[in-house]
């Protein structure tokens, strides 16, 4: 039943991506008669037949000279490929390069948001539902009412400005050192804890407060179960019922939450790293918006969409190591 | 004999809906929480309907060289901008504008779209609903922020462009959840019942399962209002936004440009962000309360302390002692007993 | 209650199957047979009892009654009119003679609906406009089953459960149907409450001339109320008749069950009781054969693969089962009447420890 | 303090920061073009000749020197050995004559970076390939090869124009003696004085030896997917400049250049040209992100212009070399004076009425705006579009507009009032009661321009309101004159005026031209200017043809800003000033010296 | 006969934002070695609270709890530390509830759930634990039960989830067993099988049980003692024959008229008109006599005291009924 149960969730995820793929290759496709327009806006300064020449050469180099299923079935198989097409970048740098050069560092920022907020969200969430009513507990209740209201890009601003900048606690801004002399070193590393600090502190913050307020409910939730009440008159020790009933009963709840959250998390780390001057997938994807750089933009898009869906996936079979309950059908 | 006309029954239909929705605020009102995002919403739209009259100056005006970065002043509430002289208290005003026509036509529309293709999926089930279903699923994947900026790329950075997008990309959530109601709903008994009576689909659909998930909309145009103001200023700050209007999240952008914190023009960013705060934190309280409502299990956790706190020991021991038999002994009942 | 012999509802060879879903879109996994091959007559103005043990399919029967499950196969006959070959007019102008009470009296009231607008639904989706009409009609009725009008309008909230199965049972009457379908009316009820509705539900057949389709599984509760019943088990009929034939001569072991499992309140010192063993199987992939060989202290090699049929053992008294009509003629393997081993160890050992 | 030193560690080394999207990935001199990469380029790359915009001259870099040439391959230069046009007019003016010869002397000291040769051939070769789109594909040689007369029809040389003593010089009839062979080339060039300019000093010289083997017509220059050599060779370049890149050190965030010690130019004193050893370019996201950086002394030099807000700031700092470098941009408006029959509409009619559009340039006052959209930092321009400072062509006529402010609102309000019936204290109507109200497209960022704009017209009783440029502007809105105004930056200079003045006033279609502006007159003064071969007529030409430009009220000029850029000085001194550009420059590298240490 | 448990005078209420629900008021209990006693009454009475408040499980807040004593094996544990509390339950007083399905933990096996009894009060390893575990399950009529304690209770039926609680429940022979409604959410013929196997353990090994159901059939069958409850109050406590003989409070009256039997001739049945109160506004007087027919102003007016009338047998009427017939008896 299980076994069954990860494979079909492991074809739909397949399913899910096929589409998302699709999508990424008609998007850009939108609202125009010939994709090389696209592609290749034209210039100011160029003649029509420079321009004329221009869009032809793009036609054929970037496969357009073919019929639309043509180029759909190639752009199938350049993905079954790994490649993610040419970027309009001068010298035609292959998408998938430019993003893996990125990749890692944008990883950095969110895998230790993503721990760092889950991790310490956890914690605050247990000890809010256990202090219920109690300081604790309104702290945080206060805390989660600021918190979702005060968008990330906004704290990190301020923390940029006062904690980089004035107090010059963190750097203000990524040393442009960081990647080029990264060398898997104890001090390099160092580095970069210390350049990602105030990034990941302006993302965390809103994500520590998110996982403690979905811990706190779900653990008082639990709480309210009848087969904590069973526990209870068993005569099991409190630590007993709170970490072997309670909590892996409240993660429940949280695991599915949390391959929600992955697809904001990429997404607001644009504005992050911009500020921050981070030099990870949002500002690849700034700097591809702004030079319309689409194979790029749909590039990342397409790899942020992976990563979520395979996110989800994860999530969804720790659900089911969690929850014996799900076999078949969807839990959510 | 009296056959009230279609169209007075329409509108005795619609008084009721409103009152019912005044009663649903009047509640939402009795919470202290509710009481202050309300009182604020309705401070942010009297001052965005108002905006030409509050605002002290044209907030487009460029201003004279000699009226640049201005501290606050009395004239100049929050100053003025450092690289064009605008008053940063109008502009604020008028930020308000744009910030709410964003955020609330974006969440109703939300309401609206999210709730009848969430009623559709789970109404009409079968293939339609695994379509809108297996839509919600790929749209759930897909980054929200960088697809808006694909697509402001490709369709242009009109707000209501920008509005249309939010709402393309912002109701599969609320779909999902009303799907699931609505599911329920369906197959409660008192859908049978009416389906028993002979009620068509429409019948149904409008007069039990709609109002069924009316306050699941009217939550949810709170929440994803506030949510969407949170995303537009985060556009606007990437400088995505549309760029003749004036909102929180240019501003935010401008003054960073500008170097306000440089210039220790501080005033200058947080106005905007405090403007972005209290929007956004009024629509979650509203929000808030209402799932605090509808959701009594929630509330009923959260108030029991409450109470608790405010027990009146002296009426509990009263509660206490009037359980108890006073005449324990020595009542003279066998003999009624006997008697009867 | 014997008013003449016609016929209000018949059933013949019906059966009803749900498709089970996978965990994968447009990919069906198998279907549960919630009631299959049942044939039945219910005469106008008698009450008809069907019971069984949860989810052996009585309310998909029910609901197969009333139109609101469209038989996988098989003929429902309503005041002789095959129901599901009506035009859409016609057979929402017959459905009008049918209505149901719901088991579950919390959740078969709209929470946003006061008394008058719940009662008063059916007449207002019949188009009647009159509000006049509808107020009276819903007062009359309201003091009927024993509320007042004062409660017009309260809501659902206001009431506790026995009061709302009033409201629902005020709902299901208000377009005079002649055909009632209650679906285990008062086994969500309180004890002391379920007087009160079962009288309420007699008196009003009384006074409407109504026919009771009448769901329980409380063979206590059939017995006093039901002229006719049938038995049934994985959505199978086990035995059906006339109801005081069928309780003074119980034959089906299933029914044997059911009645000892009725526990009286009159005292008896060690009540011998047998007592079924196992659990009701899954109705995605039931037993061949007869459904209960699994469960059935009398059970034969034969009964694991031979269906049992439903045979006339006296008049007006059914019953299916190898034990009481024997196996039919046919060619079947050896030692098929062999009787199975009727306990299992470990219960059997558990049966011993205790007596 | 520590943090400083930590960040500039190296003591020779520049640190320069730089705000861009991106830093090129590939140093393909012909593809990058976006950002800094031109900077890089010409500090890896070299040209054959630089060109001085003062005087009109050509400084020698990798050629040494140049003549027109007579059929034999005589120089046609007076004794003083500059051209000598009236024999250039003789021998070429004659319509048989189809172009102008040129030669082209090379210096002979030239290496590669990786130590080969430079020779003649490789400009023949990169010439070769710019022309031929079969090798090249449509990289960036194509729009500055255009003059040259040397052309290829699917990858089959029909027309040579290009002649080394390996190619076809003997042929043609040029002798070139065994000795010049590596250092002498024969150009035929369109016959425009201004053919040469963007081959000598646009078209930056390959190396043959590292191209020729990697290039194919199924491999071309500028490929979707090129190959891993390809590559390999765009992200290491090998050039002439004189710098290198250090690959090593380089990456998305910065870039690091090493200073060539082969180069063959030196100072007279024989040290390097180029004082500085090492350039460490750090990008930066964020205008305001470079400048935390350059106050806390993490870079030297600030590589983008920064707005004249920041002058204030920069002010009180002790250590901050602020560099106020006049422009060489000319902001201008505008206006829609001839728009397709569909996009017509009474509003625009308006525009297509000389005075009414002489009305709105009376109404500018470019002091106003310069003191307060540019706090100061900035030049008016005068309607002839063309710069005081550029002494050959400018000519003073051209600006005929009465210089009182308030006279010229006068005059506007008189002009209006003959043109529009109808006018309330909020400004003129159409005789149908419609407002006179055009929107300016524009970006973000011009916005202040176009509130002062907004302000200024709505002195003259005319309704200006800002619309946003969309993502293509040029497909939505510009190309389709769906449009009223629009904010358009121009250079004409000596070195493109004669491409510029046609694609501006004389060529229709997908041009610059979003107006459509069509003068005969102006046309046929253009054209000629375009083709004599006598470079005084040619100024004269230009002088006569800023007043009739300014007539048009075509192109309405609002500004030249200043190029503000800054740099610390507590490291280096000897930073230069140069027009049109940042203080991180040719000048400023090969100037800085190093801060004495007490 | 040992006393088990003594409770005396328990009183619970949940304060809440729109008054007090008065869940439990003043009730008394004993239990003696051996015995099975019923708490019988109507949904929402306070059955299950009193049943919680014997092991203390009822939590404040939401609940406030006063009692006078709460003795059990000779020992007043009302003022026993959360701690100490732990070490009765499930070892000396254990509990099994209503729906079977919602009172095991889903994510754990059924196995280990019961293990958890055996490590936590006996102490033993884990391997051990398991051994017993499967005894456990083979008593309670479990087949195969080494592999049934490797599910998860989401495999099992209803009727073998409730064989799992009973395991528990017996797992540490405790001298007091409470069942909330144990049958309620089984079929009919599965009730039977789980109300033979109750009914055989607790009579085999001596266990006292606190039985709480409003099913007076199962009363009928395993009760020695009956309380009846009614709105938080006791109203009558008789041994069982007797009380099925001759109810003395109206309300028993009623309540055992109403249960229909295979025996019934008639087609109506006897009913108590009205409905409970609600437990925040529950009426002056004696709580029933808004749906008694005997009620005179007196019961409208002062609640009856529980008297007792003979050993063992008490009442909260002013005028109890059928004093003769049990005089007879
Ligand atoms: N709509 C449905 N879709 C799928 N399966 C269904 C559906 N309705 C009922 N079933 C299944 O059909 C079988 C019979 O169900 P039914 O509700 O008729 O039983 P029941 O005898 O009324 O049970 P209960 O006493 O619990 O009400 C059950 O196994 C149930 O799970
Ligand atoms: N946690 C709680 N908060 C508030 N009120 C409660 C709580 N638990 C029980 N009550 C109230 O106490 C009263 C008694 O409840 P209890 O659960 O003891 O009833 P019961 O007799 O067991 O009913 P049932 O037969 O439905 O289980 C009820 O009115 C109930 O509303
Ligand atoms: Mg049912
Ligand atoms: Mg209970």
């Amino acid at each position: 039943m299980k076994k069954s149960y990860v494979i079909k969730r492991i074809l739909y995820s397949i399913f899910v991506f096929g589409i998302v793929m699709t999508l990424n290759f008609f998007i850009p496709r939108i609202g125009v008669e010939d994709p090389a327009e696209r592609y290749y806006p034209p210039q100011g300064n160029m003649s029509d037949i420079e321009y004329e020449i221009i869009k032809q050469v793009t036609r054929q180099q970037y496969g357009f000279d073919v019929s639309t299923w043509q180029q759909y079935l190639n752009y199938l198989t350049g993905l079954m490929e790994g490649n993610l097409g040419t970027s309009f970048r001068s010298g035609s740098p292959a998408v998938t390069d430019l993003i893996v050069d990125r990749l890692p560092w944008t990883l950095v920022l969110s895998v230790s948001t993503l721990l760092i907020g889950l991790i310490a969200g956890i914690l605050f969430g247990v000890i809010a539902a256990m202090k219920r009513g109690r300081w604790q507990d309104t702290t945080l209740l206060n805390a989660s009412t600021i918190m979702v209201a005060l968008p990330g890009f906004f704290i990190a601003l301020i923390l940029s400005f006062y904690l980089g900048f004035e107090f010059e606690i963190f750097p203000a801004y990524t040393d442009p050192n960081m990647v080029s002399n990264f060398d898997w070193s104890l001090s390099a590393i160092q580095t970069v804890a210390e350049n990602a600090a105030l990034p990941v502190l302006s993302m965390a913050v809103g994500s520590i407060i998110g996982y403690a307020q979905g811990t706190r409910n779900a653990v008082i939730a639990v709480t309210n179960e009848d087969f904590i009440l069973t526990a209870k008159a068993k005569g099991l020790k409190q630590n007993t019922i709170r970490y072997k009933h309670t909590l892996r009963n409240s993660m429940l709840p949280i695991v599915t939450s949390l391959g929600m959250s992955i697809s904001g998390l990429i997404g607001g780390q644009v504005v992050i790293e911009q500020i921050f001057n981070w030099n990870g997938m949002g500002t690849l994807f700034l700097e591809a918006n702004n030079m319309n750089d689409y194979p790029l933009m749909m590039g990342i898009m397409l790899l942020l969409s992976g990563f979520t869906i395979l996110a989800i996936l994860i999530t969804d079979l720790i659900y089911v190591l969690l929850d014996p309950r799900v076999t078949v059908g969807d839990k959510r | 004999m009296k056959k009230l006309p279609l169209g007075k029954r329409l509108k005795q239909g619609v008084i009721k809906r409103i009152k019912g929705i005044g009663l649903f605020f009047k509640r939402v009102w009795s919470h202290k929480q509710g009481k202050i995002g309300l009182t604020v919403v309705a401070i942010l739209v009297f001052v965005a309907v108002f905006a030409p009259y509050i605002a002290p100056f044209d907030p487009y005006d460029v201003a004279d060289r000699t009226l640049k970065g201005l501290p606050p002043s009395r004239t100049h509430l929050l100053g003025t901008t450092i690289n064009t002289g605008q008053d940063i208290f109008s502009m604020l005003i008028y930020g308000t504008r744009v910030s709410l026509i964003v955020g609330v036509t974006s969440g109703i529309s939300i309401a609206i779209v999210g709730s009848i293709l969430g009623v559709m999926a789970g109404y009409i089930g079968g293939a339609v609903d695994s379509l809108i279903m297996r839509i919600v699923d790929v749209m759930l994947v897909i980054p929200t922020l960088p697809l808006v900026i694909v697509l402001t790329n490709v369709f242009g950075r009109d707000y209501w462009i920008i509005i249309i997008i939010f709402v393309a990309l912002g109701w599969t959530g609320l779909s999902r959840t009303i799907r699931s109601l609505v599911l329920v709903l369906k197959n409660s008994n008192y859908v049978k019942a009416a389906e028993l009576a002979g009620a068509s689909r429409w019948h149904i659909m409008i007069r039990h399962i709609l109002p069924g998930t009316s306050h699941l909309l009217i939550m949810s145009t709170a929440l994803s209002s506030a949510g969407i103001m949170v995303a537009e200023a985060g556009l606007s700050f990437l400088g995505l936004g549309d760029p003749t209007a004036i909102s929180w999240g240019k501003m935010l952008a401008d003054a960073q440009g500008g170097g306000a914190l440089l210039f220790g023009a501080w005033w200058w960013i947080f106005a905007p962000g405090v403007g972005i705060f209290l929007a956004v934190f009024s629509f979650m309280r509203i929000g808030i309360v209402m799932e605090e409502i509808m959701n009594p299990r929630m509330k009923q956790t959260s108030s029991v302390y409450k109470v608790f706190k405010n027990l009146n020991s002296r009426y509990i021991e009263e509660v206490f002692i009037s359980m108890d038999d006073h005449q324990k002994i020595g009542v003279d009942t066998t003999k009624t007993v006997e008697e009867s | 209650m014997k008013n003449g012999d016609q016929t209000i509802l018949e059933m013949r060879n019906v059966s009803v199957n749900f498709p089970v879903k996978g965990g994968l879109p447009f990919i069906k996994k198998g279907v549960i047979q919630a009631v299959s091959d049942v044939s039945l007559t219910i005469k106008r103005g008698e009450t008809f009892g069907i019971v069984g043990e949860s989810g052996c399919g009585k309310t998909t029967l029910a609901n197969a009654m009333i139109g609101m499950v469209k038989p996988t196969s098989g003929e429902v006959y309503f005041n002789g009119e095959n129901l599901y070959q009506l035009r859409r007019d016609a057979f929402k102008k017959i459905r009008r003679d049918m209505q149901m009470i719901f088991q579950d009296p919390f959740s078969s009231l709209n929470p946003r609906f006061n008394v008058y607008q719940i009662i008063s639904e059916p007449m207002f989706i019949r188009g009647q406009d009159d509000e006049e009409t509808m107020v009276q009609r819903v007062i009359e009725l309201l003091e009927l089953v024993g509320l007042s009008k004062d409660d017009l309008t309260r809501y659902p909230s206001d009431f506790s459960g026995g009061q709302r199965q009033r409201l629902g049972i005020a709902r299901s009457i208000i377009l005079n149907p002649d055909f009632l379908v209650c679906d285990e009316p008062v086994s969500a009820l309180d004890v002391s409450v379920h007087a009160q509705i079962l009288n309420l539900l007699t008196k009003i057949q009384k006074q409407m001339k109504l026919s009771y389709v009448f769901i329980s599984h409380n063979l206590a509760v059939v017995k006093n109320v039901c002229d006719s019943m049938i038995v049934m088990y994985l959505g199978k009929v086990m035995e059906s008749g006339n109801s005081e034939t069928v309780f003074k001569n119980p034959l089906h072991p299933y029914t044997h069950a059911l009645l000892e499992a009725v526990l009286d309140t009159s005292i008896k010192e060690d009540r011998e009781q047998v007592i079924l063993k196992g659990d009701i199987p899954s109705p995605i992939n039931p037993p061949k054969g007869c459904r209960f060989w699994q469960r059935c202290p009398r059970a034969m090699e034969g009964c694991k693969t031979i269906p049992p049929e439903n045979i006339e053992v006296e008049s007006d008294h059914f019953v299916a089962c190898h034990d009481v009509n024997g196996f039919p003629e046919g060619n079947f393997e050896e030692g098929y009447k062999k009787p199975l081993k009727s306990f299992d160890d470990d219960l059997s050992e558990h049966g011993k420890a205790h007596q | 303090s520590s943090q400083r030193q930590n960040r500039r560690p190296d003591d020779n080394t520049l640190y320069v920061g730089s705000v861009q999207t991106s830093f090129p990935t590939s140093f393909m001199p012909w593809l990058s073009r976006e950002g800094i990469a031109p900077t890089i380029a010409s500090m890896l790359y070299n040209t054959l000749f630089s060109y001085d915009e003062e005087t009109g001259l050509f400084n020698p870099i990798i050629g040494k020197e140049w003549y027109y040439v007579d059929d034999d391959g005589n120089p046609i230069v007076t004794e003083e050995g500059i051209i000598d046009y009236d024999r250039l007019e003789a021998i070429y003016g004659d319509p048989s004559r189809q172009y102008l010869a040129v030669k082209v002397i090379i210096h002979d000291n030239i290496t590669w970076s990786d130590g080969v040769p430079l020779t003649v051939e490789d400009i023949y070769y990169s010439f070769d390939i710019g022309t031929n789109h079969l090798l090249s594909n449509h990289a960036g040689a194509l729009a500055w090869t255009s003059d040259l007369r040397h052309n290829y029809t699917n990858g089959v040389l029909t027309r040579q124009g290009l002649f080394t003593y390996e190619n076809g010089a003997a042929q043609q009839g040029y002798t070139i003696a065994e000795e010049d062979k590596d250092t002498v080339i024969y150009m035929h060039v369109n016959k425009v004085l201004g053919s040469v300019m963007p081959l000598f000093s646009s078209l930056l010289i390959l190396p043959k030896h590292i191209w020729e083997p990697v290039v194919s017509p199924e491999n071309q220059l500028n490929s979707a997917s090129p190959t891993e050599e390809t590559l390999y060779r765009y992200q290491n370049p090998v050039g002439s400049g004189p710098y290198v890149i250090d690959t090593e050190r380089s990456g998305s965030q910065q870039i690091v250049l090493h200073r060539r010690d082969d180069y063959h130019l030196k100072k007279d004193d024989g040290s390097p040209l180029f004082n500085i050893e090492t350039v460490n370019l750090i990008l930066y996201q964020e205008i305001n992100v470079a400048i935390y950086a350059l106050l806390k002394g993490h870079i030297d030099v600030l590589d983008t212009a920064v707005s004249s807000n920041y002058l204030r700031l920069f002010e009180q700092e002790e250590e901050i070399l602020i560099s106020n470098a006049p422009g060489t941009f000319v902001q201008t408006l505008v206006l829609n004076v001839n728009p397709v029959n569909s996009e017509r509409n009474p509003i625009r009619d308006l525009l297509r009425e000389n005075e009414f559009r002489k009305a709105i340039a009376l109404a500018i006052n470019q002091d106003n705006l310069i003191e307060n959209v540019l706090n100061g930092a900035g030049i008016p321009v005068s309607p002839g579009l063309m710069r005081a400072s550029m002494t050959e062509i400018y000519n003073p006529h051209a600006d005929r507009l009465p210089s009182d402010h308030q006279e010229r609102l006068a005059e506007a309000n008189a002009i209006l009032d003959r043109f529009v019936p109808d006018k309330d204290s909020a400004g003129y109507r159409l005789l149908d009661g419609e407002r006179v109200s055009f929107n300016i497209l524009g970006h973000p960022g011009e916005q202040d321009v176009i509130s002062y704009l907004e302000i200024q017209l709505q002195k003259i009783g005319i309704e200006v309101n800002y619309a946003a440029k969309g993502s293509q502007p040029e497909t939505t809105f510009l190309y389709t004159s769906r449009f009223d105004m629009t904010l358009q930056g121009v250079i004409f200079s000596l070195s493109n005026v004669d491409i510029m003045y046609r694609a501006h006033f004389s060529a229709l279609g997908r041009t610059s031209n979003y107006g459509r502006l069509v003068n005969p007159e102006l046309n046929q003064k253009i054209n000629t200017m375009r083709t004599t071969l006598n470079l005084n007529t040619k100024y004269t030409l230009i002088q006569e043809i800023q007043p009739l430009i300014a007539d048009e009220f075509y192109k309405i000029p609002l500004y030249t800003s200043n190029v503000i850029s800054v740099a610390r000085t507590d490291r280096f001194t000897g930073y230069q000033v140069v027009d049109g550009a940042t203080i991180f420059n040719n000048a400023t590298l090969q100037n800085l010296v190093r801060v004495k240490e007490e | 006969m040992d006393k088990v448990l003594k409770l005396r005078n328990l009183k619970v209420v949940f304060p809440s934002g729109h008054g007090i629900i008065r869940a439990v008021e003043g009730v008394d209990l004993d239990i003696h070695q051996g015995e099975s006693v019923a708490l019988v009454g109507e949904s929402g009475c306070g059955k299950s609270v009193t049943s919680q408040s014997v092991m203390k499980l009822i939590e404040s807040p939401p609940a406030m709890t006063r009692v006078d004593t709460i003795e059990f094996l000779g020992n007043d544990i009302k003022d026993y530390s959360a701690k100490q509390m732990q070490d009765i339950r499930g070892k000396d007083i254990s509990m099994i509830f209503q729906d079977a399905m919602t009172s095991l933990n889903p994510v754990m096996t059924c196995g280990k759930q019961i293990d958890e009894m055996y490590i936590r009060h006996q102490g033993v390893s884990k391997k051990e634990a398991r051994e017993y575990t499967i005894e456990a399950l083979k008593l309670v009529g479990v087949p195969e039960p080494r592999s049934r304690a490797k599910n998860f209770p989401h495999e099992l039926s209803g009727g073998m989830r409730q064989r799992v609680l009973l395991a528990m429940a017996f797992a540490c022979m405790p001298k007091l067993i409470i069942a909330d409604e144990p049958t309620t959410a089984l079929d009919v013929t599965i009730q039977a099988q789980v109300l033979n196997l109750l009914r055989s353990m607790q009579k085999r090994h001596e266990m006292s049980l606190l039985l709480v159901t409003h099913d007076l059939s199962v009363v009928s069958n395993l009760a020695d003692t009956v309380y009846v409850m009614y709105s938080g109050k006791i109203v009558e406590k008789a041994p069982v024959k007797a009380l099925f003989q001759a109810p003395h409070h109206p309300y028993t009256v009623g309540l055992l008229a109403s249960v229909p039997k295979l025996s019934d001739t008639e087609k109506t049945f006897s009913q108590i008109p009205g409905t409970v109160p609600h437990p925040m506004k529950k009426p002056s007087g004696c709580y029933f006599h808004p749906r008694c027919k005997f009620a005179t102003d007196k019961c409208k007016n002062t609640m009856p005291p529980l008297t007792t009338l003979s050993e063992n047998r008490e009442v909260r009427c002013y005028y109890p009924l059928n004093l003769k017939k049990e005089a007879t008896a």
